[in-house]
Formats: C-alpha cells, structure tokens, sequence
C-alpha cells in the first residue's frame, strides 16, 4: 500500500513555469467544488456558505456538474455502490482537480469501521489532497481546510491528480479490489 | 468600412470586458451585501473566467467546440454593433432588429454546442432557454414596434439622440412609463436573472445548456456570458434611458441599471418556465400592447 | 428562346421523361434532373422575354417581370430536387407515371405564372393541383391527397366564380383588363377579392385552409416534399399578388374603412396571415415528424409572405418577394437534408433519431445554414427579407400584426431547434452507428442550396434589383438598394458590414479558442449523469416533447383539423339521410314522396 | 332524304327475327348497332310523316341538330357498350335490340303520347334488363316506380290533351305560348314526376340504389350512359324547349335541381362501393342536367351530358366488370387494384377526372360552358351549388382514385405488397374502347375546337331569345 505524501513533492515547486504560476493563482482563488453528499457532513456546508462564513468571500462555491468543479468534496462514508460513482464523478471532472475528504469516515472509517459495505479508506481509491478530520468537522474547521488548500494550491503542493495518472495501475488495482468484478473504465458496458 | 473600424471594434471589445466584468464582480459583491454577506474580491470574475481558461478540458466532437466559437463570435460581433455613448466602431449597424437578430446567432450557436454534448440536461436547459425567449421577446418587440412607428428610426444610436438635450424627464422611460416597465421586466428575462432563471437552475438540471462544459470551453462561455449581458442592458439604456452623450454618461446609467435589475433578481424565487410564459403574456403583453396603442393613436409621450 | 417552345419543351420533356422511364428507371430519373436544369438555363436566359406574348391553342400567354421571377424560383426548387429522383425510384410505386408528373406539374406552373387570362390561369392551376395530387399518395398517406386535393378546390372553385364572375361583368378574361371596372365599385370588388384570393390562400396554406400542409408535406414521397412547399406553396403567394396588383384592391378600397391606412378587406386577411403565424409556429413546436414540422414552419412562412404581397408598398413587398425565395430555397434545403436522412434511416421521426451530425456532416451544415435563413438569423437570406417585412409593419403600425411576425420570429428558433437537438445532435443510436454518409449526387443541390441561402444573404444586391425591376414594372416605389446598403425610411442595413463584422467576431473567438489549451475528446456517453451509469443511448436522449412545459399550455387548443374532419363526418352523415330518406328499397316510400311533393307544389301553385 | 324511321324499324324488325335465330342473336343485335351508327350519319335533318297524316294530326318523328346530335351520341355508346361487354350481350340480346329501337324512338318522335309509348317500351326493356342480377326486389321496385312514373306522365298528358287538343310538340308549345302557363302546374308537374322517375331525380328514385348498385359491367353502363343520356336528352326536349314553364314551376324544378346534385353528391361521399359511388354521382349529374335544362341553357346542358354519358360509360363498364371478377366493390378492399390494370386504370381516372370538370379534360370545356351560361342569366346561386357540388365530387372521386391506384396503410410508403389480392382481367375490347374514349375525352379537352365545330351550329339554334320549340322545322306543320 502507497500513502500518497504531499510533502514528497514541495521540492518540485521551484519546477513551475511562470504560467503554472499564474494558473495556479488563479486556481487557489477561485475554488469550485463539486459536493458529494452521501454521508451526513454535508449539513455542515450550508453554515460554512452562507453570511455567518461566506465562503464566497475567498473565490470558493458550489458547482452544479464536475466538469465544472476544482475540488470533489467527499462528505462522509462511502460504501462501495457510492464509491464506484465518486471514481466517475472524479475522471469526468478536469485538471488540475483536487480531492478533499470530509470527516473521519474517508480516513479510516469513522463509526462505520466494522462495516463490511464501507470502503474505509478513501487514499486508497483516489489521489485526497486533503483530509478534514472530525466527525463531523465544524465551519471552522471546514474553513481551515480549505486556507490549508489554498495555500497548497499556490505553492504548486496540491498534485494529487498528477500522481493519479502516474499511478493509475496502482488506483485502478484497488478500485478492482474493493468493488469486485466491476472495471470503472467499463462501466457501460457491466 | 475600413482597417480603423475593426481596430476600433477590437478595442471596444476589450474595453467592454473589462468593464463589464468588473461590474459583474461589484455586483457579486452587492448581491453578498444584500444578503449580509462580505463577497467576494470586486475582481473576483476576471480570476473565475480566467481559472476556466487555465484549466484541461474535454470536447464531445466538432460541434461541441465549433457551437461555442460560433455563440462567442456572434456575441462579439453584436457587442460591436452596440455604441458606446456617442462611440461607434462601425456606422449604420446599430439598427435594433439586427442587434437582435444577430444576437440569436450566438445564442443558436451555444444550444447547438449544449446538444451537441449529448447531455439531456444540457438539452431540457435549452429547451427552456428558448421558450423563456419566446416569452420575453415578443412584448419587447411589440413594444419597440411603436417605438420605431412613432420615431421613424430603428437604430440604438437614434433613439438615444431623440431623448438627449431634455434632461431625466426627456427619457423613454418616464415618458412612456408603461412601456418602460415592460421593458425592465422584460430585460430580466433576457439577463436570465431570477425569476426567470429556470433554464439554469443549478440544482435542478445541472445548470442546464452549461451542464458539459469545463476548460476553455466554460471560460468562453463566461466572457459570451458578460458581452450578452452588456448587449441586453446596453439596449435598454439606449432606448429608455437615453444612451449617452458621453461614454462616462452611458456607463454609469449602464452600471446602475445593471445593479438594479440584480437587486430585483436577488430578493425572488424562481418561476417555472411555463409560469414565466404565462406571466409575460398576461402582463407585460398586455401592457406593451396599451403603450402600443397609446403612442400610435393618441400620440402620447412621442413629441 | 421564344418561351412558348419553353413550355412545349417542358411539355414535351415530361413525356419523354415517361418514356425513358418506361425503358430504363435510372435513366429517366436523370433526365428529369437533365430536362429541369436545361429549362432552368432557357428560362434565366430568357429574360429578355419579359414584355412578349404569345399563344399555344386557346390559352394566351404574356411574360411578365414577376412571372418570370416566379417561375425561375419554381424550376430551381424542381431542378435541385429532381437530383433526389434517381435515389427514390426504387421505392416508388409508379416511377414512371411520378416522372412523368414531376415535370408535367413543373410545366404547369410556368405556364400558370406566364397566364395571360384567367382562364389559362386557371388551367393551369388546376393541373398543377391535380398533377401533384397523383404524386402525393404514393408516400406515407392517402387521406393526405384528399385533404389536399378537397382544400385545394375548395380554393379553386371560389377562384372559377371569381373569374365568372368578373368575366360576366367586364366581358374580357384578360388579367389586365379584366378587374379594371372594379375600380370605382368598391363593393363587388369586396366580393371578388374574397373569392378570387381564396385559391391563394388555400395554396400558400393561410388559416384557416393549413390543414393540408403537413399532411401533404409531412406524408408527399420525400423528393417531392422540398417541391411542395418550396415551390407549389409559391403559386398562392403569386394569385395573392393579382389579387392586390392587378384587381385594383387599394384603389377600389379607397373609399372602405381604413386601419391603420389599410382597408379594413385587406387588413381582414393580414390577421388571418398572422394568425397563420401563430398557429403554424404553435404547430410546429410540438411536431414530432421532422417533415410535419417543416410544413408547419411553411404555414408560418406563409404568413409572413402574404402579409407582405399583402401591403403593396416599397419595403415589405420587396421583403415579401424576397421572403418568397429565401424560404423557397431553405425550405427546399431543409427538406432535402431530411430526406438524405431518411434515404439512411428509413424515418423522419426526431424521437427515433438523432447524433446525425457524426454520419452526415454535411447534411447538418446544409440544414443548419438553412434553418437559420428559416429563423431569419443573419448572415442568411432569410434574415434581409424579414428585416424588410418588420421594417415595413413597423413604419405602418401595425403593431398586432408586427406581435405575430415577432411571435413566428423567435418562435422560429424554437422549432427549428428541436430537430437540430433532438435528430442532429444527441446520442448516436448503436443501430445507426454504421450507416452511410448521403451519396454525392444528393450533395450537390443541398450544397448549391445552402450557399446560395448564404450568398444572397451577404449580397442581397442580386436579388433585390430584379425585385425593383418588378416594382417599378407594377407601379409602385422601388426597393431602395446602394451597393449593398438597403435604405429604409426606419434605417438602413448593409449586409456586407454586418457579415464583415460577424466574421470578424468569428475570427477573434476562433483565436481565443485556439490559444487556450487543448482537450481531450470523449465520447458521447460519457456525460454528467449524476454520477450514474447509463448504457443506453436510445433512452439518453432528450427528444420526445422537447418543449413539453411550454407545449402543456396549449394542448387543449381548438383545432380546425378537428372542426373539418367533423364537417367530413357531418356530411358523410347527411349521404346517409339522404340514403335513407330516399332510397330505402321500398317502392312505398318513394310514392309517399311523389304524392307528397306533388300536393306540396299543387297547393304552392293554386295561387299563382 | 333517307328516313329516320329505319333506326326505330330495323332494331324492332331484328327483334323479331333474333326471336326466331336464336343462336345468332349476338350478331344480330351487333348489325342492328352498326346499322344504327352508321344510320346515324346517312339520315338527314327534317320532319317524317309516319301514317299518312300531317302533323299535327298525325303522328311525326322530328330529325332536328338536338335530335340528330342525340340519336348520334346514343347510338354509338350504344354500340362501344355492347362490344365492350360482349360476353354479356347473348342472354339479352332481343331485348337490347328491342331497348335500342325505344330509345331511337324517344329521341326521334314529335308526339308526345308517343313519346310515352317508347319510353314505355323502354322502362319494359329496363325492367328485364334489371334481372340479370337477380335481385328481384330490386327489379320489382322498379317496376312498380317505373309504372306509377308512366302513369303520372300519361295522366298530365291526358291533361293537356284535353285543354290544347293535341299531342303533337310543336303544336302544344305553340299553343302554350297564348295561354296563361300559370293553370298548367298540375299536367305539367305530373308530367315531370313522369321523367324525373326515369331520368332519376330525387326524390322520385328510390329504385336506382337497387338496380344500379347490382349491375353488372353491361347493364351498368348502358343505364348509367345511354338510359339515362336518353331520357335526360328528352327532358331537355320536353321541359327545355317544348314546355313553356311558370316562373314557379322553374323554381321548383330548379329547386328539385339543385337539391338532387347536392343530394346525391353528399350522398355518394358517404359510400365506399364504387358501383354506388357511380350511381350517385349519375343521381348528382342528372340533377345537374335537369335543372340546367329548365333554366333554358340548352348548348352547355348538352355538353354536360355528353361528359356525363360518355364518362360514365367507361367507368360503370369498368366498376361492373371489377365486381363481376372481384365478388366486390368496395374500394378498401380492391386497393391497389389499377396497379395491375393500368390501361384501364388511365382510362378510369380520365372518365373520373373529366366528370368533375379538371382542366386537360373534356369535362372542363362543359363546366366552363355551363357557369358561362349561367352567369349570363346571372343565377349566381346555382353557380355556386354547382361548384359546391364540385368541391365534393372532387373528394370523393379523389379518394376513390387513391384507393385504387396506390395501396397502402396510413403512415407507410405505399407499395406493392398492399396490392390486394383479387385478381380482374380485363379483355381487349374493354381496354381499347375504354382507352379509345378517355383518349377523346382528353382530345376534346386539349383542343374543345373540335367539339365545338361540331356542335356549332346545334349551338347557333340553341341560343336563341325564345327556347320554345319552333325551330328549324315547325314540328313538321
């Protein structure tokens, strides 16, 4: 198993051309997000959007379709019917795109741990820039996350999907693993 | 018709991004003001259509691509069309009816692209999108009938001269206030503000004919965003609010006017489309056609 | 070329044609296309003709200025469909004998638009009427035959009493001569105008006689629907025209009741050309035949034609005239690309198709270009010719009538979208996916169509001189054009500036498009669903009811299809009293009816 | 001069003699035919004494241009009928040669008792020719129709008789023309009821549904065409030129007129067999006819006839000869059936398309000739019930056109495989007489000149101020 660490990368940051910089710029200011909101965290984003925490006011809001979001925002378990649907949703949406899990069941489960439907660890499937621990986290602590998120954006850290495509073998074997016969690519045709 | 006039056209374009996205961004932070909120950056809307633009995207085929270049050029060119004030890039093209026309090129070319998709969302979007046009359209047209009828001229340009030199009363829109009613609730449908934003409808059909694009291709699609815009409420202040004698003149009535209308929109929910339809041909109709008849048979207003 | 060998020659090419076919069924389908464009070629050459007159038996002929416009519309439309003919004689069940009548009906109509008295008017029409009659039903319906052959006399029989009429008062059949008297008895001319127009307005399809459009259209063999309403739909709009440019109409209106300076007679069938506009673009939104649609947008169509002809003036009768070939050539255009299709597909369903575009490219671009000429959308035809009738009904003020040009305007977007979205574009079904592209005989005319749906849109100079000529020879103003700037007197519109400018904005959107990164190409199924999984193309496509919220307003409409097929139902009835009344088997019914029609009449006669 | 009478005389003389020559009957009722025709053309205008006596004493037969043209017109349908339908001739044929010389008689004769001794002879002739279907309620109905109609005639005959003194046409409408019309309804109406039984106007037609819905290709045509061109050529004799009518009277026959046409065109709308069709429309035209006649248009009445008559003679043949083979006539179930007969199918659709009158066709020449007429004596209603009656006619001829010709259901291309499965053979005569005829209908059409020539100077006489019968030759006083 590969723990994917953001730290291994910070060393690439003088690698960035001028316009990944600006791009970059761009992007750590205007977050768009995609929720998926299967688990309960969800309740916590409306508090985080509106006038108590706005977070319209850092460049942030939701998104209606992931071609058109930044961020895939997983708020809570999965189970392995929803997961196979968050690996969709996360290759339809474009680069740079980042993953950020939301409460503890992304981590290791959370109370869910002993279930024998729910995928416990969501790094294992996906490239998660950022987890917010918590159960459930707060506005506060959703708001802390996503400065922590922008400030990696800025300094070129949040590659997770860069090492999504390098380590695709690695992702797809999992993604095979936990959701049995089922290939992701070829989910039409089942 | 010369290489000075599309120099000047280029320039207008710019200038008219610019402007317009900045006061797209005041306004964000407006509506954030109105609903106690502290909004975002004024130009956060330059950062959002250029993060658009930054990023990878994917393309459903030819039409897809071909669709958006089409909807941004035909906007474009309509944006050319509109004077600035006493500014014009070209001479004689202001005429309303190939404004509006011409504008639905764009329009076309973006439903198009949006099909194209083969996104039922993006279909059932511009499904109402259309009919939405249908409603607000045609008391507007009506409306501008007479206008054309009592004023003998069509062009934006000659509408704004005939109400310059007779100070705020000498407007359209306090000399024919019904008519100018139907026009600012008929500017509404046509900027897709609430309540007539249905065919958007972000958690409903997945913000709609929008649903497929990300990239470059949402990045267009927002600049084709701020030109119609700029297009709709430019024509409005031109033949209500009399245009401009200067440039200064015409932005800042355009710049009011827009904020305007997005405080309206701020405060209302949303209508169903065939609500919409309904509405717009009970009242609005109804009311073009008395400020119709007024301003044809009595004369009312006109001299 | 003396133009009376012109209508022997088309005579005579049909019958041959027959002939041909009768031999070799390919080959007489190519010399319909060969004998069409040699007439085409005779007939454009031919223009200085214009003024002669001659005569073949009994019915007398005169070239005018707008007959020849006419009737070059008319062969165009003919030649550019006949390039279909050879694909579809396969399918037909009579090739020859549908040949045969092709041309016969072409031949008609020009004789019909070079007519120099009512009654070879007349014959002609009729011929036209019941040549194409005979095509009709060899498509998908034979009640459309009758529905059109039953409205279109019912047109042509008020017209016969018209001409009877005048003819029994003025004692001429010339057209010049015979409506002259009408000028100073305003209300016999009331009456002969009603009566000699209705032909016109059956054929152009004006409320309440559209019935037979999008049956006759919707259902005619598919190379014959393009000739349908791009061409015989035109004969109406020219009986219009003689009945406001030749019957004296505003001149013995004169003295009538004005609305807005129109007489309220002629005001009376503007309201039904608009309302013709409303009820055909209502119609069209909620078709679900591709074809059936198209005839409905002709009804549309019509209206604005006939309100056109209708005001007899500089701009909208130049618009008017101008409208006539536009929709002529794009409606032409669009039936084509249907029935390119269709030769693929084997229907004209929009729920049953659709992601064309990735098969027939060019018959994409060929229905785009001309639905947007339809639409009026510049910097296509359609867009000059309506600028000029809004202009028109503007400066008159006529604002209910401008609502419904507006209405069938933006309406127009509407349905002309629904077959892009829902045939062209969408999901590709699988059972399509290996399907032909259209041959390259079927290319060439909608080619030819759609730049010329292009060409004159940007260079309507062309076209708008040949309609000035034919203003100034009827005596009214004609269209004012410098360069390419046509002047109004509510504004001006250059066509070149406009489609400068258009490519212009093009240009800069293509660079920005350009310069920005490159994507990636994904497949048609791999959509936003939710994130959920969808296999089946044919259920993920948005086409059935596509306007479904908008067409729930008015699905409850009265409808005159409903009314006529009561009145058809009512009078099958009445056969049926009348069968009962009088012919019951028993001779004792019969007597009963003799003795009591004797004493009623013995007794009504005792007094006299 | 070369006397009429031979037309009347060598039918009847054959009569007798197919009596005797009983396997040669066929041939003999074929000369009596040629005889006729070309009788028809040796014989020349004038009034024959028949007996001794002059008229108006005795009994005269009257070969003026109206007589002549119908004696011609009858006896050569009256020949292409019978060579069309040649296999039926032989059970009928001394009736038919005995049918032949009534109905040179009716055409021929100045008298009007004598007028009802052959159409006596002629109903006789009818009624057994109604047989051969073998529906004899049908037969019994026109019987007893037929009867009280010769009755009605006779008795308004007696009428007149004893008011004027004479039998003689010409003398009556001599007489007439001092005497208030005005006291004439009552003969003359019974009179009329007499005619309008024959020449089947409503409501005075219950048997035609019977007799002509059941014929077959030979009876039908020769009802359809030379009966009831016969008896209509009369009428227009008796109520067009020798009766000197009322104002009412005109009104009610015109009336009586217009409500069969309409009558009988609704009424055959609302049919599917194409016999019935047929024989609503010849109620419809006769109406037509009639009323055109009384309103005094004699010129384009006879064109209209002639339309009638000859059109009807293809198409009942055609329709008789379908039911016959196909056990049917009802048009949804012989779809498609022309697709295998087109010769006759052309000539079917020619017959049809001339009778409502379209351009091309003979039809038009008589419609445009008729609506002349009356706009010149400016009956502007009547005009317009004839184009109604038009616009109907054009349905359902239509309608039955495209059943025939192209099979197929609602929503599919038509084609081949719909064809139904009846099979109809048509002989040689049937296709080239049919052909012939649709042929002349679309000559006369493309060029009425030859028509006209040769009606022209029927034509000349016709139109004169006064259609009193005084013409050309007095009625041989």
């Amino acid at each position: 198993m590969k723990i994917i660490s953001n730290n291994s990368k910070t060393d690439k940051e003088d690698m960035r051309k001028i316009w990944e910089k600006i791009g970059d710029y761009f992007r750590a200011n205007s977050i768009w997000m995609k929720w998926y909101c299967t688990g309960c965290g969800a309740i916590e984003l409306p508090p985080t959007m509106t006038s108590r925490f706005d977070m319209e006011r850092l460049g942030m809001g939701p998104m209606a379709t992931p071609r058109q979001a930044d961020v895939l925002l997983i708020t809570g378990y999965l189970s392995s019917k929803t997961l196979r649907r968050i690996i969709y949703s996360y290759e339809q949406m474009q680069d740079p795109k980042y993953v950020v899990g939301f409460g503890s069941c992304t981590i290791n489960g959370g109370i869910y741990y002993d279930s024998y439907a729910t995928m416990k660890q969501l790094d294992n499937y996906l490239p998660v820039d950022l987890y917010i621990a918590g159960c459930m986290p707060r506005p506060e602590a959703v708001m802390n996350g996503f400065d922590t998120l922008i400030s990696m954006i800025k300094k070129g850290e949040a590659n997770g999907w860069k090492h999504y495509k390098e380590n695709y073998d690695w992702y797809s074997r999992n993604q095979l693993h936990s959701l049995g016969e089922v290939y992701v690519k070829d989910e039409f045709h089942e | 018709m010369n290489i000075m006039n599309f120099i000047y056209a280029f320039l207008l374009l710019v200038f008219v991004f610019l402007f317009q996205t900045s006061i797209t961004g005041i306004n964000r932070k407006v509506m954030a003001r109105l609903q106690r909120r502290r909004g975002p950056k004024w130009y956060q809307q330059f950062i959002d259509i250029f993060k658009a633009m930054s990023k990878s995207s994917t393309t459903h085929g030819w039409i897809f691509d071909f669709g958006v270049i089409m909807a941004l050029g035909g906007i474009m060119a309509t944006t050319i069309l509109i004077p600035i004030g006493p500014f014009k890039a070209f001479a004689d093209v202001d005429n309303i009816f190939i404004v509006s026309y011409l504008l639905a090129v764009g329009m076309l070319g973006m439903a198009m692209s949006a099909s194209g998709s083969g996104n039922p969302w993006a279909s059932i979007g511009v499904s109402r999108a259309l009919t939405n046009m249908l409603a607000y359209d045609v008391p507007f047209m009506v409306l501008i009938v007479s206008f054309i009828y009592a004023f003998k001229t069509s062009s934006l340009s000659g509408f704004a001269a005939l109400q310059q030199g007779a100070g705020i009363l000498g407007w359209n829109f306090f000399r024919f206030p019904l008519g100018g009613i139907v026009a600012l609730i008929c500017l509404q449908g046509m900027l897709g503000k609430k309540p007539f934003d249905s065919f958007i409808a972000p958690a409903e059909i997945a913000s709609g004919p929008m649903v497929e694009y990300g990239g470059r291709h949402l990045g267009m699609l927002f600049l084709l965003h701020e030109f119609s815009t700029f297009i709709e409420v430019s024509i409005i202040v031109h033949i209500f609010f009399g245009g401009g004698a200067t440039p200064l003149e015409f932005m800042v009535k355009y710049a009011l006017l827009y904020t305007f209308m997005n405080i309206i929109s701020g405060v209302f929910p949303r209508f169903k489309i065939d609500q919409a339809v309904k509405f717009y041909y009970k009242v609005p109709l109804a009311l073009a056609f008395i400020q119709g008849l007024i301003i044809i048979f009595t004369g009312l207003g006109v001299s | 070329m003396d133009f009376n060998a012109l209508i022997l020659f088309m005579v005579f090419s049909a019958v041959l044609s027959y002939l041909v076919s009768k031999s070799n069924i390919k080959l007489g389908a190519y010399s319909t296309i060969l004998f069409s464009l040699i007439s085409l070629i005779i007939l454009f050459l031919g223009r200085n003709n214009i003024g002669n007159e001659f005569s073949l038996l009994y019915m007398n002929f005169r070239v005018t200025a707008i007959g020849w416009y006419f009737s070059l519309i008319m062969i165009l439309i003919y030649s550019m469909t006949a390039f279909f003919n050879p694909y579809w004689m396969e399918k037909i069940l009579y090739p020859s004998s549908y040949n045969f009548l092709y041309l016969f009906s072409l031949a008609a109509t020009v004789g019909l638009f070079f007519a120099a008295d009512l009654i070879t008017l007349f014959i002609f029409w009729e011929v036209v009427v019941w040549s194409s009659t005979f095509i009709v039903p060899l498509g998908k319906s034979r009640k459309a035959a009758v529905v059109y052959f039953t409205i279109s006399s019912i047109g042509s029989m008020a017209t016969l009493f018209a001409i009877m009429f005048v003819y029994s008062k003025s004692g001429t059949f010339d057209i010049n001569e015979a409506f002259k008297f009408l000028a100073s008895e305003p209300l016999t001319a009331t009456f002969v105008f009603f009566t000699f127009i209705t032909a016109g307005l059956t054929k152009i399809g004006i409320f309440p006689f559209h019935i037979w459009l999008p049956l006759a259209h919707g259902n005619a063999p598919h190379t014959f629907s393009p000739v349908l309403s791009g061409g015989l739909v035109k004969m109406g709009a020219f009986i219009a025209y003689l009945s406001v440019g030749i019957l004296p109409a505003y001149k013995a209106f004169s003295t009538s009741m004005t609305i807005m300076g129109i007489p309220f007679q002629i005001y009376l069938l503007m309201v039904l050309g608009a309302i013709s506009i409303v009820v055909g673009t209502l119609m069209a939104i909620k078709q679900d035949d591709v074809k059936k649609l198209i005839a409905y947008s002709s009804v549309a169509n019509g209206g604005y034609i006939l309100i056109g002809i209708l005001m007899m003036d500089q701009v909208t009768f130049a618009g008017s005239l101008m409208h006539i070939f536009n929709h002529a050539i794009a409606s032409a255009a669009a039936f084509l690309t249907i029935a390119a299709i269709a030769h693929r597909t084997k229907t004209t369903k929009i729920s049953e198709l659709g992601g064309m575009i990735h098969k027939m490219p060019v018959s994409y671009v060929v229905y785009l270009i001309s639905i947007i000429s339809l639409a009026g959308i510049p910097p296509m035809g359609g867009f000059v010719s309506k600028w000029l009738i809004v202009q028109g009904l503007a400066s008159k003020g006529l604002i209910f009538i401008a609502f419904a040009a507006f209405f069938g305007s933006i309406g127009s977007f509407l349905y002309v979208f629904r077959p892009l979205a829902g045939l062209f574009l969408g999901q590709l079904a699988p059972k399509y996916e290996n399907i032909k592209p259209s041959t390259l005989v079927m290319k060439i005319p909608m080619v030819i169509l759609a730049s010329m749906s292009v060409f004159f849109g940007i260079f309507p100079k062309y076209l708008l001189e040949t309609i000035g000529e034919i203003q100034t020879s009827i005596g009214i103003d004609p269209i004012m054009i410098n360069g390419d700037t046509i002047t109004t007197i509510n504004g001006v519109l250059n066509t070149n500036k406009v489609a400068a400018i258009f490519g212009f904005g093009f240009v800069i959107s293509l660079m920005i498009f350009l310069v920005l990164p490159k994507s990636r190409k994904v497949g048609l199924m791999d959509t936003y669903t939710s994130a959920e999984f969808i296999y089946t193309p044919e259920l993920y496509h948005y086409a059935n009811s596509f306007y479904a919220p908008f067409e729930r307003l008015y699905k409850n409409h009265p409808s005159v299809e409903k009314f006529l097929g009561k009145f058809a139902v009512k009078t099958e009835e009445l056969g049926i009293l009348v069968n009962s009344l009088f012919f019951s088997h028993k001779p004792s019914v019969t007597v009963l009816w003799v003795m009591a029609i004797a004493t009623l009449i013995f007794l009504g006669g005792v007094d006299i | 001069m070369t006397n009429p009478v031979l037309l009347i005389v060598v039918p009847l003389l054959l009569a007798f003699l197919s009596v005797a020559l009983k396997n040669n009957k066929k041939q003999l009722l074929f000369i009596a035919a040629v005889f006729n025709v070309v009788g028809v053309f040796i014989i020349e205008n004038g009034s024959y004494v028949i007996g001794g006596f002059r008229a108006p004493y005795g009994i005269n037969l009257n070969l003026d241009a109206y007589s002549h043209l119908a004696v011609l017109v009858i006896n050569i349908l009256f020949l292409l009928i019978i060579t069309m339908s040649n296999e039926k001739t032989k059970e009928f044929s001394t009736v038919l040669l005995v049918a032949l010389a009534g109905l040179n008689g009716m055409l021929l004769t100045g008298d009007l008792f004598n007028l009802f001794v052959f159409l006596e002879i002629v109903s006789i002739t009818g009624y057994i020719l109604s047989t051969e279907s073998k529906k004899y309620k049908y037969s019994f109905n026109y019987l007893i129709l037929g009867t009280i109609g010769s009755g009605l005639y006779l008795f308004g005959l007696i009428i007149l008789y004893a008011i004027f003194g004479s039998l003689n046409m010409a003398d009556i409408s001599f007489k007439m023309l001092s005497y208030d019309t005005g006291k004439l309804v009552v003969p003359i109406f019974l009179m009329f009821i007499g005619l309008a039984v024959e020449a089947k106007l409503i409501p005075f037609n219950g048997w035609v549904r019977g007799v002509y819905g059941n014929a077959n290709s030979l009876i039908g045509s020769l009802f359809a065409s030379v009966y009831a061109g016969t008896i209509l050529f009369v009428f227009g004799r008796v109520f067009g030129q020798v009766l000197v009518l009322s104002e009412y009277l005109v009104a009610v026959f015109v009336a009586i007129g217009v409500i069969t046409l309409i009558a009988g065109e609704v009424a055959a709308f609302s049919k599917n067999k194409i016999r019935e069709i047929l024989l609503f429309s010849s109620i419809a035209q006769s109406g037509l006819v009639a009323l055109l006649f009384v309103t005094g248009l004699i010129f384009p009445t006879v064109l209209q006839l002639l339309n009638n008559i000859i059109t009807k003679a293809v198409m009942f043949t055609i329709a008789g000869k379908i039911s016959d083979d196909a056990d049917t006539d009802e048009a949804d179930k012989l779809k498609g059936i022309f697709a295998n007969n087109k010769i006759i199918g052309v000539s079917f659709t020619v017959s049809a398309l001339s009778l409502i009158g379209l351009p091309l066709f003979y039809g038009f020449y008589s419609k445009i000739n008729l609506l002349l007429g009356l706009f010149s004596k400016i009956n502007y209603f009547v005009a317009a019930f004839i184009l109604l009656a038009t616009i109907i006619e054009g349905a359902y001829f239509i309608r039955l056109l495209v059943k025939l010709w192209t099979p197929g259901e609602e929503g599919k291309e038509s084609n081949i495989k719909f064809v139904t499965d009846r099979k109809v053979e048509f002989d040689f005569n049937k296709k080239v007489i049919a052909f012939m005829l649709s042929l002349i209908i679309l000559l006369a059409g493309i060029s009425p000149s030859l028509v006209k020539t040769n009606l022209f100077a029927m034509n000349k006489l016709l139109n004169e101020e006064n259609p009193s019968y005084m013409f050309e030759l007095k009625g041989g006083m």
